[in-house]
């Protein structure tokens, strides 16, 4: 019985639920959520990998690979404040569920080795079985940004790295 | 460490903890470590009034040490744990899960006492 | 009377987590209770050996996902101690907005599980309604809902703003106002007395003996709460502990119910008394040799914490005790000679907490 | 006539069960407050219920060890045909940082199949709605398989 008065407030009041899919609410922006890397600010250091404590982050010098287990990322950020050239960085929306484990790995140009590396080659190795798999995932939700990208990326990324020689160039 | 820490042997933990409950004080647990080649520190740790008393023991880990869960019933979990992570026997424990209480028959290392292999559990 | 064996779990539609009892049962009333563990058994203690001990700290927070703020506080206070650092005032007071917060949720959840372990859906419904502003109070000042790892040796990782400050004032006083509309029910109401008042009954003296801790040492009438040592940031709080003596259920939950509103005001005491200043100090070297034992009050009790550095960047030993583990004696203890059907009500009265107890 | 009915309610229906595992609890509350007023699962129809004879959609969170991978696979055996499950947390997927403590196995797909991952540490509500809204069609699509 004494209960009776909430439940007639809550009855009088709006519901407070909140519509999920339909209506997404303004993400808090320190949300820790989908991890993403610039890969191309990217320098190899390993700082992340050494101080993962999931062990999730495999990053290879010599082959360029920036690689993360994103299923078996915990999203504590430590990695985010490692990072000394600041290319890692998590977005405030979390990370979508997909139907497939995929991998994760960036392809990068390694820095101070001269061997020149075409993204071209690179990319069908790590991203390309990615996309199949996540085509499928993505007819649901909204498409997960950093697998469906590759396609996008392998075309945009000699062009940015061109833009950046240019800008090089024209500096020097 | 804070408080204050008694070496006891294996013939007086027991009466040492019988004094400890005398005097009115609460096992809060108990902490093991490795002591060294085959023996373990056991930590019995004890509190009233929010003041720490400490009762060290290292024994070997290949002979039973004598339970103390006939004084505080409330020793039988921790006793029973020591006793899947370190395979350490111990004298009349009140409920003895005989290394099941955490751990699976699959589990054939002792966990926490390094390299030291099981046989299957009878 | 012959006997009858009852499993009741590991999967029980009350309990959230897998826990096994054997009961054995007599004309619907409990004779003994055997428990059976290891369910959500992971071994973490030996991680230690693999990870140095700035990555424990994660390690640490993931015991538990409902009071993982104090288990990380609880860790890093630890290895402070072994290492000889002091962390800034503002660092001890954060810990205590944020564990308090921790505080509050988890007891928020516990009364509203309570409320549905006996039946009562709408109450658990309204709880977790409540509850929701404070998940939002972490998500927005710390990046998590749930495990918000803010605590780094040496101090906090995150800080709050003045604006942010005044945000938590405003939601903790709808939060307060909110809890204080239920105060009636969940004391005074019919229904939930006859399910609560005499059941499980443990006196002062047992609990002592049975080593019980937090709210079911505090629901007896023992006045014992490890924030009196003034550990952290504690020590610039007035702080009394919440005591009832009945040690029945009604106790236990009044406990809790009163602990939400004395969180609230601790939360409002330490941003009152932030002080400006450093949020950590930079921590150099490894952990020296050297052992540590460190206790704090969790929701559910007192955790102890000890640790036994040897000067590498890996932990000889972490152990953990957490408050589950020492409430399951005295649980063991309440059981028999009570009804099978309140068998749910006082295995929820101690706040299991199942993944702490195992690790 | 009444088959195709059953088949409609099914997929439109789905009741849920949550097996918690090894979890921290982080994503056991996570579920939890799914159901509770302000996510509120139930306005897709979902149900959770407590027997897995009664579930359609099984939603595991946390590591697997060796004594509850036979819990799991009892209460999966259980569930009638088609079923889905669904992953949750870091751990649920690979072990998350518990990976290689002495007794995990790792992720519940070593134990049975997984339809849906979800993933996050813990997940935050959104994502298992998220997750349940992805892990209903691939069971939508199991009961039109499945006739």
């Amino acid at each position: 019985m004494l209960f009776t008065p909430t439940v007639v407030k809550n009855l009088l009041k709006k519901p407070a639920t909140r519509k999920y899919p339909f209506e997404v609410r303004e993400p808090f922006p320190k949300y820790r959520g989908e991890l993403v890397i610039d890969i191309d600010r990217c320098i190899f250091c390993s700082s992340c990998e050494r101080k993962c404590p999931s062990q999730c982050i495999a990053v290879d010098r010599d082959k360029g690979t920036w690689q993360c287990d994103p299923y078996a990322c915990i999203y504590c950020g430590y990695c985010v404040d490692v990072c000394p050239v600041k290319c890692l960085s998590m977005k405030d929306v979390h990370r979508k569920p997909s139907t497939e484990k995929t991998e994760w790995i960036e392809q990068g140009t390694p820095p101070r080795h001269k061997k020149k590396e075409t993204p071209k080659d690179a990319a069908p190795k790590g991203t390309a079985p990615v996309l199949d798999k996540s085509a499928a995932a993505a007819e649901e939700a909204a498409p997960a940004a950093t697998e469906v990208a590759p396609e996008a990326k392998a075309e945009e990324r000699p062009a940015a790295k061109d833009k950046k020689k240019d800008e090089k160039k024209g500096k020097k | 460490m804070k408080g204050k820490v008694i070496d006891v042997t294996l013939d007086n933990v027991v009466g040492e903890v019988m004094n400890m409950k005398n005097d009115g004080q609460r096992l809060v647990s108990f902490s093991t470590y490795n002591a060294g080649e085959g023996k373990i520190g056991i930590l019995y740790h004890f509190d009233k009034a929010l003041e720490n008393t400490h009762l060290r023991l290292v024994a070997d880990m290949d002979k039973p040490i004598p339970s103390v869960s006939g004084v505080y019933f409330s020793a039988l979990l921790v006793e029973n744990e020591i006793r899947d992570q370190w395979d350490v026997k111990f004298d009349g424990l009140v409920l003895d899960f005989n290394r099941t209480l955490l751990l699976d028959p699959e589990v054939t290392k002792v966990p926490l006492a390094n390299n030291l292999k099981i046989g299957p559990k009878n | 009377m012959a006997t009858t064996v009852i499993p009741f779990g590991p999967q029980h539609p009350v309990l959230p987590e897998p826990v096994h009892l054997t009961l054995k049962v007599e004309d619907e009333i409990v004779k003994e209770a055997i428990p059976a563990l290891g369910y959500v058994h992971r071994g973490l203690e030996k991680l230690c050996e693999i990870r140095d001990f700035n990555q424990m700290i994660t390690v640490c927070e993931r015991v538990c996902g409902i009071c993982s703020m104090i288990h990380g506080a609880c860790y890093s206070q630890s290895i402070e101690e072994l290492m000889g650092i002091e962390i800034p005032d503002r660092a001890k007071l954060l810990r205590v907005i944020w564990s308090e917060l921790h505080r509050m949720h988890s007891h928020l959840l516990w009364l509203g599980l309570f409320a549905d372990a006996f039946g009562f859906e709408a109450l658990f419904m309204q709880f977790w309604k409540i509850r929701e502003r404070i998940m939002d109070i972490n998500e927005a000042t710390a990046g998590s809902r749930v495990i918000v790892s803010v605590n780094i040796i040496g101090g906090v990782r995150a800080d709050l703003s003045p604006d942010q400050l005044r945000w938590i004032l405003s939601e903790l006083d709808i939060v307060e106002k909110e809890v204080r509309e239920l105060q009636d029910t969940m004391m005074n109401d019919y229904t939930i007395k006859t399910r609560t008042v005499g059941i499980g009954v443990m006196t002062k003296a047992q609990a002592w003996e049975l080593g019980a801790a937090g709210p079911t040492l505090r629901g007896s009438g023992v006045a014992q709460d490890m924030r009196q040592q003034g550990y952290g940031g504690y020590a610039f709080l007035d702080f009394e502990p919440v005591v009832e003596t009945a040690g029945d259920c009604w106790a236990r939950s009044t406990v809790r119910f009163r602990e939400v509103l004395q969180s609230a005001d601790l939360v409002r005491q330490a941003i009152s008394k932030l002080p400006e200043g450093e949020l950590a100090v930079k921590v150099k070297g490894n952990p020296p040799e050297g052992e540590v034992y460190h206790r704090v009050e969790q929701p559910r009790g007192e955790c102890m914490y000890y640790i036994r550095g040897n000067g590498t960047k890996n932990l000889d030993r972490l152990r953990i005790r957490t408050p589950t583990f020492a409430n399951i004696p005295p649980l063991l203890a309440m059981l028999p000679e009570c009804e099978l059907a309140d068998v749910p009500v006082i295995v929820l009265s101690i706040d299991p907490c199942i993944s702490c107890t195992e690790r | 006539m009444f088959g195709s009915f059953i088949k409609k309610s099914r997929a439109k229906s789905p009741w849920i069960m949550h097996f918690d595992c090894g979890s921290c609890n982080g994503c056991d509350i996570e579920v939890l407050a799914c159901l509770t007023p302000l996510y509120d699962v139930e306005r897709f129809g979902i149900i959770n219920v407590g027997n897995p004879k009664h579930a359609d959609v099984l939603l595991v969170t946390g590591t697997v060890n060796h004594r509850n991978k036979k819990v799991l696979k009892n209460i999966y055996d259980q569930m009638p045909e088609p079923k889905a499950v669904i992953a949750i947390g870091a751990c649920g997927l690979t072990g998350g940082v518990f990976r290689e403590a002495y007794n995990v196995v790792g992720g519940v797909d070593k134990v049975i199949p997984v339809d849906v991952y979800v993933p996050g540490c813990p997940a935050k509500p959104e994502a298992i709605i998220d997750g349940v809204v992805a892990g209903l069609a691939k069971f939508a699509q199991k009961v039109e398989e499945a006739g």
